[in-house]
């Protein structure tokens, strides 16, 4: 269960898909960036992470979840989340998150709402 | 330790260590569920353990590298009590961590939210802190 | 308390209330996951820590009515020292809770089990126990 | 998660099916037992535990289930397990249980072998 370090890529056409598993902390957050980074080199401007499959998110991860908001900003892209509980939504959107991304319950509406 | 019966409550000591805050937020976990506590509000009192216990490992400076975390359970409520011996802090130090960091948008700041998701998620919220160390208190109470 | 680093020591404290037992197990239990013991092993760590807090609790007769559980995380092993303060036991009084009983097939009596449970999962185990009360340790060691 | 009582009972013609699901202690041990008697006084005779959705047990939710094989063992009746985790079958084993009912990986086979 926790921090199970995980990441899952999943790059289509014009979208790319990041699915964490595990306890978002700094570690794990620091290796989505660089895939999150990786894709944003390759030309996505179009993602979204899944966190299903992360139950606990700290606030150092959701710091680097924003920093992912702002490098696709500066190439006027888009993050799509899906998969969150009720209380991360809660927090994302306390946190102004939710004004500069955007959040869906499930992966194909994320993906149809670019 | 005095010994007296302390019937409702749990004490635990962490190391300031990778992922201990983890073991504080699962113990207080358990105790949410075997309270009846429902699953959102069990996640809640999870981060709220996770964000105290992660500012007392990334600010106190303690010596002793220890936090102390007390879980008293009530009929109806959860209380986290997270001490650590460090340096302590003002409201000063906290509207500081704020101000000076640098962002894109000016109200999606990246940094100092540890203290308003502890406050916001739970019922009640204190702070004690000086040069012997910052002891953080917050009350979960169930959802009527 | 003392102030020495403890860094890879975590305390628990609890009551002996009902299903407190659990509150240790899953503090054992994220402690393995976090060193990378695998499911099987992780669920051997939870019973040996439910079997000896159980005991305490039916037996020690201790006044202050807790159990004082201190889990050393090293590389490869976890141990667990597992401490109530009460009457204690001798090998005799171990031999007697097995003897004592009445089932109708011999060898599939009902009680005196726990120790021996906690013994056969665990790779070293150790009693400590006197008028003071009683210290079970054991450690799990990580299969190569 | 832990400590749901909670214990399904699925009769059938020739046997019934007892289902635990949480933390198999005293309390879920007597609830468990009181259902299995009640089979029992009925005329049941082949009765199937599911500990699938029971990931820990103690030694005296145990010493209730050796109960249970007890009474059905005056009446000529036959306990099949099933939903073991390898170490809870380990410490069946242990416990002579294995020797007095029968053990299988599923509800299926634990039906098809009385
Ligand atoms: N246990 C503590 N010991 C010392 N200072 C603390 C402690 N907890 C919080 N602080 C202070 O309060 C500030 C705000 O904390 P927080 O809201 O969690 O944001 P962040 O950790 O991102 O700065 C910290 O930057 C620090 O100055
Ligand atoms: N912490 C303890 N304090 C006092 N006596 C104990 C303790 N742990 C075990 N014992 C003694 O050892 C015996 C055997 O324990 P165990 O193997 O767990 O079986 P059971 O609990 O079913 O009797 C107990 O009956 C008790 O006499």
């Amino acid at each position: 269960m926790a921090n199970k370090f995980d990441i899952q890529v999943r790059a289509e056409n014009k979208y790319a898909v990041l699915e964490t598993a595990g306890y978002l902390n700094d570690a794990l957050g620091e290796d989505l960036s660089k895939k999150a980074q990786e894709l944003i080199q390759k030309g996505y401007t179009q993602l979204v992470i899944n966190l299903e499959q992360t139950a606990l998110i700290n606030s150092i991860g959701i710091s680097i979840l924003i920093e992912i908001i702002e490098a696709l900003d500066e190439r006027d892209g888009t993050l799509n989340f899906c998969g969150l509980s009720a209380t991360q939504e809660r927090t994302f959107r306390m946190m102004a998150i939710a004004k500069y991304a955007g959040i869906f319950p499930d992966e194909k509406t994320a993906i149809a709402n670019f | 330790m005095a010994n007296t019966v302390l019937k409702d409550q749990v004490s635990l000591t962490i190391p300031m260590d990778r992922d201990m805050e983890l073991v504080a937020a699962k113990t207080g976990s358990v105790l949410a569920e075997l309270n009846h506590f429902n699953e959102d509000q069990t996640e809640e009192i999870q981060l709220a353990i996770i964000e105290t216990c992660i500012n007392a490992f990334e600010h106190s400076q303690s010596e002793d590298r220890q936090v102390f975390i007390k879980y008293i359970v009530k009929a109806d409520e959860l209380e986290c009590k997270i001490t650590d011996h460090g340096v302590g802090f003002t409201p000063e130090d906290q509207h500081n961590s704020i101000a000076n960091r640098q962002q894109i948008h000016s109200d999606m700041r990246k940094r100092g939210w540890g203290l308003e998701i502890t406050m916001t998620l739970m019922d009640e919220f204190y702070i004690e802190s000086g040069e012997n160390g910052t002891t953080v208190s917050f009350i979960k109470r169930m959802a009527s």
